[in-house]
């Protein structure tokens, strides 16, 4: 369960976000949509504790990001454009890597079965396609079994078929009840994936959408019309 | 400060080098080759030497030094992964104490390499114990590690990271640079026990109190 | 402007002559080292003590500049205020004119009065290795062009550099004291200041303060006033 | 005056020189940092 309240942030004298208002229940998948400079990625940034925020506050579960980080950390999982993974290292070796950080003891090949890359456990990452990469980049962000996962415009630069097995694997997971916040140009992906969601421009939410009741077209106008 | 996380975030920069490696031949070559051009700066009979060689072996450690510090968190924020290891319920400080480890063994074994080859190029005689020298180098490496650790995070997001951390680097060592070199002729010409000697005492100390600051200012650094 | 245009050059010429009336009486009517504290014939410490007139005035200023530095740096840590790291960056820049001067004068001095442009003479060596600290600080802020990055890191390096001032201070003397032959502090110190003495090293002191002061005050004004200029240009956009 | 041999105060004449080089040009200088200030307060009124 993720709670924003009145989150603004602003850099010298560009306001990213401007008190933004939030909450998305446990299990819900829930879409940022937007165009670009609208403030996703900050807010992103701001959830995944990477950046401070000038004024506001955030919840994960009921714990306030700023007190304790490290807390908070442990309850989302982040898969972004960047995989975070380490070209010289095999998948199984980074995997062991962040279980440590993690202080957890996942099953690293069930792991790897999950996100179909249990038969290149022992390549190094280097040697991976992008789609690959992501599909590892999923089991990075679940090994420690997070109630949050965040997924920021994962699928860019994908083509359809790792599009595809990203899809299914979200799927999966949320059918395991957990919550899905997911930024993204892409309005059908938005559609597949997530129930609600809003639509944000120059750092303000402006305009709530319930993504399986509206037809199609008129998702179109709202997003062609902020420019 | 996590034990476990600092080990596991060494233990993985250790493999990620020894798969590539070229941090680690990179600096060696360059030791070797710089311990030679000095070798040629002096002739190898004369009793100059005895006087400048401290000097010389210290200086190589500080260039070759140079050149593996700027990876440390260079590669990190380049490939990005960096990001991942703040996503991480690791502190700041973990990540610095573990850049800090893994140069300080990085250094050390371009040192346990270099030293008796600098014995052999200039056939030089400690007229101290080698040990001694050894431990003097070695608290040298440590102060040069804490300090060009911090400051290659410090430098991580300006332009030419590399060229800017050179100069930020020396500067703020010159205490530490003088004192090894004092401390260095002492044990290897005059042959002072080590215990003996200020200057090593006082280098010793700055080098905590630079990894005390280090510590406490590495969290703005982080700070995006 | 506090003061008008004809007011700030009276204020710079009356400073401009003092300086240099003292530096004048400095070097002619104080008499040469007495004779009990010579090493040896000819020593060139019989007048090349006065040195310390330069050199300590070169470590007090450079030391001032590094302390605004630092006070710049961690209030603006603390309250993320851009003023904060504007006055650090204007004193740095302040530092390193005023350090480069004092240092060509004390190394004029010691060449002509001691026969060697630089005698390691420790103070002026702290002034040098500073001088590098803050060339390090204003190269930085030259590489990073984000500006509240650029202020959070410089202010970082402000901080870490001020803690070297002590040290290097206290490891240049040992390195002097480490070479006998050079120009040694014990036996500069050894002489004790008459009144005269004393007066001309006080005027020069202030002399010197208020250049400082009216330096970084002018700096600091011209940075923000580029700021301003700068959002007014924005803003027009 | 103190006693002082020809050498020494040729020797001072030339630290006065430069220091007097120096001072001037440290002057001119915040003269200039002055009649800048004066310049850009105009050009923001």
């Amino acid at each position: 369960m993720i709670q924003v309240e009145k989150l603004s942030k602003r850099f010298n004298n560009f306001t990213a976000l401007d008190g933004i208002s939030l909450h998305i229940k446990q299990g819900e998948s829930f879409a940022l949509l937007g165009p670009n400079g609208a403030g996703k990625t900050t807010l992103v940034g701001i959830l995944s504790t990477l950046l401070k925020p000038s004024s506001g506050r955030v919840l994960i579960d009921s714990v306030d990001i700023a007190e304790e980080p490290e807390e908070a950390k442990r309850r989302i999982g982040v898969v972004s454009h960047n995989p975070y993974l380490y070209d010289e290292l095999t998948a199984k070796e980074n995997l062991e890597f962040f279980a440590e950080l993690y202080d957890s003891e996942p099953d690293i090949n069930s792991l790897l079965a999950q996100v179909n890359l249990d038969h290149r456990a022992r390549d190094m990452v280097g040697t991976f396609s992008r789609g690959m990469k992501q599909r590892l980049s999923i089991a990075r962000a679940i090994l420690h079994d997070p109630s949050i996962l965040i997924l920021d415009e994962p699928t860019s630069g994908l083509d359809i078929t790792s599009r595809k097995a990203f899809y299914s694997l979200i799927k999966n997971l949320k059918s395991r009840g957990k919550t899905i916040l997911l930024t993204t140009h892409y309005l059908d992906e938005a559609r597949l994936l997530c129930d609600r969601g809003v639509v944000l421009n120059r750092g303000k939410v402006v305009r709530d959408i319930d993504l399986q009741a509206s037809e199609a077209l008129e998702l179109e106008d709202i997003f062609e019309g902020l420019g | 400060m996590n034990f476990k996380h600092i080990l596991s975030v060494v233990k993985k920069d250790l493999r990620v080098e020894s798969r590539g490696k070229e941090t680690v031949n990179f600096m060696f070559l360059f030791t070797f080759i710089s311990l030679l051009m000095f070798n040629f700066a002096t002739d190898p009979f004369s009793p100059v030497l005895n006087d400048v060689a401290p000097g010389f072996l210290w200086f190589v450690f500080i260039f070759a030094g140079m050149l593996g510090l700027s990876r440390a968190f260079l590669k990190e924020k380049e490939t990005g992964t960096l990001q991942g290891l703040s996503l991480a319920p690791i502190s700041n400080d973990d990540i610095l104490y573990a850049k800090i480890i893994y140069n300080l063994i990085l250094m050390l074994g371009i040192q346990i390499i270099a030293f008796p080859l600098f014995i052999v190029l200039f056939n030089y005689n400690i007229a101290g114990s080698t040990l001694d020298a050894f431990l003097v180098l070695t608290i040298g490496n440590v102060g040069f590690v804490v300090v060009g650790s911090f400051m290659s995070a410090l430098v991580m997001s300006a332009r030419s990271r590399e060229l800017v951390l050179q100069i930020i680097v020396l500067p703020l060592l010159l205490p530490v640079i003088i004192l090894i070199i004092i401390s260095l002729r002492k044990v290897m010409i005059d042959a002072i026990p080590l215990l003996s000697i200020g200057e090593i005492k006082l280098a010793a100390s700055y080098v905590v109190i630079m990894a005390v600051l280090a510590s406490l200012l590495f969290d703005y650094i982080m700070e995006e | 402007m506090k003061f008008q245009r004809k007011q700030a050059v009276i204020l710079l010429a009356v400073l401009w002559a003092v300086v240099l009336y003292a530096m004048y009486q400095v070097l002619f009517s104080l008499g040469p080292l007495s004779e009990e504290l010579l090493r040896f014939e000819g020593d060139p410490m019989r007048h090349g003590y006065k040195i310390f007139f330069f050199s300590m005035q070169a470590a007090a200023i450079t030391y001032i500049a590094f302390a605004v530095v630092l006070v710049g740096s961690v209030v603006y840590l603390r309250t993320k205020n851009l003023k904060w790291d504007t006055i650090a960056s204007s004193s740095a820049k302040v530092g390193i004119v005023f350090t480069t001067i004092l240092l060509v004068n004390g190394a004029i001095f010691s060449n002509v009065g001691w026969g060697a442009y630089w005698n390691w003479d420790p103070r002026q060596t702290t002034s040098l290795f500073l001088w590098f600290i803050l060339a390090a600080y204003l190269s930085l802020r030259t590489a990073v062009d984000n500006i509240e990055t650029r202020a959070r890191l410089s202010a970082v390096l402000g901080i870490f550099g001020f803690v070297g001032v002590p040290l290097t201070h206290i490891s240049s003397t040992i390195w002097v004291s480490n070479h006998p032959q050079l120009y040694n502090t014990a036996q500069s110190s050894g002489f004790s200041l008459d009144k005269s003495g004393l007066t001309l090293f006080m005027i020069l002191m202030t002399s010197f303060l208020i250049l400082y002061i009216y330096m970084l005050w002018l700096t600091y004004k011209i940075e923000t006033q580029n700021q301003i200029y700068q959002n007014i240009l924005r803003g027009e956009q | 005056m103190t006693e002082l041999t020809p050498a020494e105060v040729a020797m001072f004449r030339q630290i006065m020189a430069v220091a007097a080089i120096l001072w001037t040009l440290l002057i001119i200088y915040i003269g200039y940092l002055d009649s800048k200030v004066r310049s850009l307060d105009e050009r923001l009124k």
